[in-house]
């Protein structure tokens, strides 16, 4: 059993530069932000490693953080310009019954990050989720599409925050 | 050398009796032989997440209770659970009490209805209405307390809404007494029936590792052999004072982690849910149940991810605060989920008739795979 | 025999042959169905703790006049990609199969469609087009589930008419005759000359022949269970897989004639098994015709044991259904070819050895 | 073959069982209620159609803001000082006319989330339950007792009244503004 400081310090040794920072200031969870290119070889050393042996993936969240620039036009409808997109590791080991929230923050404009369902499976449909609302591509995902809207949405991602519905949608009225 | 024939696409839902709701699933098939499975879901998709930003704490709540509407106890339970972490405030004893004792009655119901309709996936039709009689029961009881029968509204952060009432207690003592048979009862009819053995025994072999690998919660994941709840795992409200046992799928019919493993943890599950309760009345302090709610809920800036076992496996909640009383976002971790993802794993080289027995044994309700 | 009594009465062959076509269509199968039909929503809704139709008269027995009434209303869909000839043909054939079947069943010793020498083969032939009209239904329909409740209705029905026809063969051998008025007539008196206890006649043979006939009845049973589709057998219709089978694009009409093939069938096998195990129209104890000396008592009396006999095996199927699971297909053929004829072949050859004795 | 015997066996000696417990349910009472004819009692916590009692209602607008499905829309004018807008049952006197009560049942969905926070305990919710309707707009209640006259006249009153207080006011702030003026005056000359 290990704690989320003793894990940094291992992955800050192994990793380096990867690994950017641990945030422990925050009420409830302590999380270490990665660098979102190298996630899946953090995520294989962590799921593989024996003294960490987190084998199993509880929840993966993406976020938008709206914590770009953002101007609203006259009707009041809002846009985001730069910031970024984050995703949330939640892992844990049923063996050694210890837990880790991890962090990636992607550009808004073009958010990229490694897929981990090739070492968690449930992570294929969370990805599929996260790139669905939130607009996150998932580098190596085996069948990014969407999961949750209809495939031939082009409106956008709906929970980011400057979503807009269409008016329209395969010649529906889309606000009833 | 073996001869290609074409596949047959066979489109199974949006409609369709068997599907527990709107999924649809592409089975590819050779014959009958199902060569690939692929879901299809979101058709009843809400957008929960982006309903809850509008909302603020408390009125998340009614939200949730839509999401798993066959718990909807336990969901309101998650939500305030994660909530009073973020929000660090003390719940008196009764509250916690309280809320076991709902969580385990909305447990039994919720199995009921996934035993009952996993009977009448399975062609017996009589177990289901015997089932459904007995949840009506438990229904009421949620009604004398709160006033509703399925979205409850009940479990609030930092409190119930209602004390229980009067009668409650011993009601539910009373209901307990006549539960308990009902279950030798429906063994007697459907779990050890031959027929019922030989359509779900061996079908849909969950490995131990794969499970976990996938992610898998719940009763699922139990049936696969491993003993792992979170109710003992990790304990959240005051389960850490009852005595009961985990129940685990043995392969007494078949494999271990086969259907029938699947469907009789969860008849299992009753029995013991049945013990906490029992073990809750008796303990059960007196006090006052609404003197925590908070007036105003803001939580400091944060993230929280917080996690319960739901009939259906673990259900987590991610919540995001940037300080204001409206929830910056909020991420469900729905059971059904995950679950369903590994339908397509489970039904190679299988029948057509037993993606229905695996689907139902995987119990999904589609308000929460959706959300 | 009844052909013969109506061509007298109008002096005229024809109508003679249709009024005794048309008899039992609307003087048995008709009512029959109706009735059938309430037993089966009663009986299920007792058996789960329900009430079943309470509404439509009396504890809602009028419910099935109402419902047959809702289904001549309602609008014959047929949708484009349907063969249309096949798709409207087939419930005809079904019905007519099931009909054909009730020519050679003795209601009565009065009253019997057909007298032939071969009628039990002819019942099992006859019953072959329900095949045929099935297959045609789940073809012409153009939809994948209609197609596999075909394919899995045409395999079950063929497999099932095996371990029938050995049972059925068992009994030819004792009888030595395949009418099965002569059959009915052969086990009267009271109800330990049935087939089912060893037959008419005393000695060793008879009581050898009990548990022979006890299996043999448990396998005719099932299997021709199995031939009309009842649970545990009724994967070609599998509401829960195949949404309803083969008559799934059916509707109005069209579903309510299959509706009635249906418990005509359920009606007919029962009729067989109740003739072949049962003594038939026989009453257990004697009849009260004969005592009180008016002899055309005698038939109707006859009837009444015949209706009840088949009702109660009807009965029989009613609850099996409320009460089982179903299986699968694999399954399925796997208790026709392993359990079945098996059983049924070596119960064949016993109860010939038997008779040899 | 042993297996063989077993499975028949097996087979048999459960579908008996399983057909004697149907058998007896044959003969257990139904828990079936017809229902138009018989109707359950419903607990007194029952939550069901909502209801407003307007004589104790002062508009505060709060179960509007506690809802999450917006269902319940108010509108308020204040009262001016002639109205006697009455009192509610517990003391407080009423200081808006509110003409615009509306909730939308349709919309409701019933998690008595509105009731709590009423100071006066008018907004609850009854045991009724039956209230279908041909046309979606008889979902719309309006439980306001004034007439549409009478709130076209609140209106009115108070914007006369708003009219006259700002015409008073503005004189007011004229003088006012005047004598600024004048003092400002004074000032720049000083500071001149």
């Amino acid at each position: 059993m290990k704690n989320t400081e003793e894990i940094f310090n291992l992955l800050k040794e192994k990793f380096g530069e990867a690994i950017i920072e641990l945030k422990a200031d925050q009420p409830v969870e302590a999380f270490i932000t990665v660098n979102p290119l190298e996630l899946d070889k953090i995520c294989k050393y962590l799921a593989e490693t024996d003294e960490l042996k987190f084998d199993s993936l509880m929840n993966l969240s993406g976020v938008d953080e709206a914590n770009g620039e953002s101007t609203k036009d006259e009707e009041g409808n809002l846009t985001i310009t730069g910031g970024t997109l984050s995703v949330f590791y939640h892992l844990e080991s049923t063996s050694l019954k210890h837990k880790l929230t991890l962090k990636v923050s992607a550009p808004r404009e073009n958010a990229e990050v490694t897929s981990v369902s090739e070492i968690w499976k449930c992570a294929d449909w969370h990805e599929r989720e996260a790139y669905d609302l939130i607009g996150i591509k998932f580098l190596n995902h085996p069948d990014l599409r969407r999961i949750l809207m209809p495939y031939d949405w082009e409106a956008g991602h709906p929970l980011q925050k400057d979503y807009r519905n269409p008016e329209y949608y395969q010649g529906m009225k889309v606000p009833y | 050398m073996a001869l290609k024939t074409e596949e047959m696409i066979l489109n199974m839902g949006p409609q369709h009796p068997s599907t527990h709701g709107v999924l649809r699933l592409e089975l590819q098939l050779e014959g009958e032989l199902i060569v690939n499975v692929v879901p299809h879901i979101g058709y009843l998709h809400r957008c929960f997440e982006k309903h809850a930003e509008a909302m603020t704490y408390p009125q998340v709540i009614p939200y949730t209770d839509r999401m798993d509407y066959l718990a909807s106890m336990y969901n309101e339970f998650g939500y305030a659970l994660a909530v009073e972490k973020l929000l660090n405030i003390e719940i008196p004893e009764r509250v916690e009490y309280i809320r076991v004792i709902m969580g385990e009655l909305q447990r039994i119901a919720s199995h009921l209805v996934a035993i009952g309709t996993y009977g009448a996936d399975i062609g017996a039709f009589t177990p289901f209405l015997f089932c459904f009689r007995d949840r009506e029961k438990i229904l009421s009881l949620y009604e004398m307390t709160c006033g509703a029968r399925l979205l409850y509204n009940y479990i609030w952060v930092g409190g119930v809404s209602h004390d229980l009432h009067p009668d409650f207690l011993r009601l539910t003592k009373e209901f307990i007494d006549y539960f308990r048979p009902k279950i030798t009862e429906l063994n007697n009819l459907l779990s050890y029936n031959k027929i019922f053995i030989e359509r779900t025994a061996n079908v849909g072999i969950l490995k131990k590792d794969v499970a976990v690998n996938y992610g898998i919660t719940g009763p699922m994941l139990r049936a696969s052999g491993m003993k792992w709840d979170l109710r003992k795992d990790d304990p959240y409200s005051v389960y850490d004072k009852f005595d009961f046992d985990i129940p685990v799928g043995d392969g007494r019919m078949g494999t271990v982690g086969d259907s029938w493993d699947r469907y009789f943890v969860r008849v299992l599950e009753m029995e013991e849910s049945l013990k906490i309760i029992e073990q809750a009345i008796a303990q059960i302090p007196e006090g006052d149940v609404t003197s925590a709610i908070p007036k105003r809920i803001k939580p400091p800036v944060g993230q929280v991810y917080s996690r319960v076992e739901n009939p259906r496996g673990e259900l987590g909640y991610f919540i995001m605060s940037n300080g204001t009383p409206n929830p910056f976002r909020i991420k469900v971790r729905g059971p059904s989920f995950i679950n369903l993802a590994v339908i397509n794993e489970l039904c190679k080289d299988l029948l057509v008739a037993d993606v229905i027995t695996i689907l139902g044994s995987i119990d999904i309700v589609l308000g929460e795979v959706d959300r | 025999m009844i052909y013969e009594f109506f061509s007298n009465l109008f002096n005229n062959q024809v109508i003679g042959y249709i009024i005794s076509a048309a008899l039992p269509l609307l003087f048995f199968i008709l009512p029959f169905v109706l009735v059938a039909v309430y037993m089966e929503r009663k009986v299920s809704a007792h058996m789960q703790d329900r009430l079943g139709p309470m509404r439509v008269g009396w504890h809602g027995v009028l419910q099935t006049i109402a419902d047959l009434l809702k289904l001549l209303q309602k609008e014959d869909i047929t949708a484009t990609a349907n063969d249309k000839p096949l798709f409207n043909l087939a419930p005809i054939v079904v019905f007519a199969g099931s009909y054909a079947a009730f020519a050679a069943i003795p209601f009565t010793g009065a009253y019997i469609g057909s007298n032939i020498d071969l009628g039990i083969i002819y019942i099992i032939g006859a019953t072959g087009l329900v095949v045929a009209g099935i297959l045609m239904s789940g073809w012409a329909s153009n939809n994948k589930y209609t197609l596999l409740g075909a394919m899995r209705a045409a395999a079950q029905i063929i497999s099932y008419e095996i371990p029938t026809i050995l049972v059925v063969l068992s009994l030819i051998m004792i009888t030595g005759t395949m009418n099965l008025n002569t059959m009915s007539q052969m086990q009267t008196g009271y109800f330990w000359n049935w087939m089912i206890l060893g037959g008419p006649g005393l000695g060793v043979t008879k009581f050898l022949l009990i548990p022979f006939m006890i299996i043999g009845f448990f396998v005719i049973y099932i299997s021709t269970l199995a031939e009309v589709n009842r649970t545990p057998f009724d994967i070609p219709e599998a509401e829960s897989e195949l949404v309803s089978g083969y008559h799934t694009e059916y509707s109005g009409m069209k579903f309510s004639i299959f509706f009635l093939a249906e418990y005509a069938n359920m009606f007919a096998v029962s009729a067989i098994v109740a003739t072949l195990f049962f003594g038939g129209y026989q009453s257990p104890f004697g009849y009260l015709g004969n005592t009180l000396g008016a002899h055309w008592l005698v038939p109707i009396e006859q009837f009444f044991w015949f209706a009840i006999k088949g009702t109660f095996f009807v009965f029989v199927q009613m609850w099996l259904r409320w009460t089982l699971p179903r299986l699968r297909v694999d399954q399925l053929m796997a208790v026709c070819w392993k359990y079945l004829i098996p059983i049924a072949f070596v119960n064949l050859i016993i109860v010939g050895l038997i008779t040899i004795l | 073959m042993k297996e063989y015997l077993n499975n028949i066996w097996s087979a048999i000696s459960t579908i008996f069982i399983g057909m004697g417990i149907t058998w007896r349910h044959m003969f257990v009472p139904s828990v079936t209620i017809q229902y138009p004819d018989v109707k359950l009692d419903l607990p007194e916590r029952e939550r069901n159609r909502l209801y407003v009692n307007m004589d104790d209602c002062i508009g505060c607008d709060q179960c509007a803001r506690a809802c999450p499905v917006n269902c319940i829309e108010i509108e308020t004018v204040k009262g001016i000082p002639e109205d006697d807008i009455g009192k509610t049952s517990n003391g407080k006197k009423k200081a808006l006319w509110v003409t615009k009560f509306n909730i939308d049942i349709a919309k409701c969905c019933y998690c008595q989330l509105c009731v709590f926070p009423c100071p006066t305990e008018c907004i609850y919710m009854t045991d009724v339950y039956e209230f279908s309707e041909y046309d979606r707009d008889n979902f719309i209640y309006d439980f306001v007792t004034l007439t549409p006259e009478e709130r076209e006249q609140k209106k009115i009153n108070y914007q006369k009244f708003e009219e006259e207080k700002a015409a008073k006011k503005a004189a007011a702030a004229e003088e006012a503004a005047k004598a600024k003026a004048a003092e400002k005056k004074d000032d720049n000359k000083e500071q001149n």
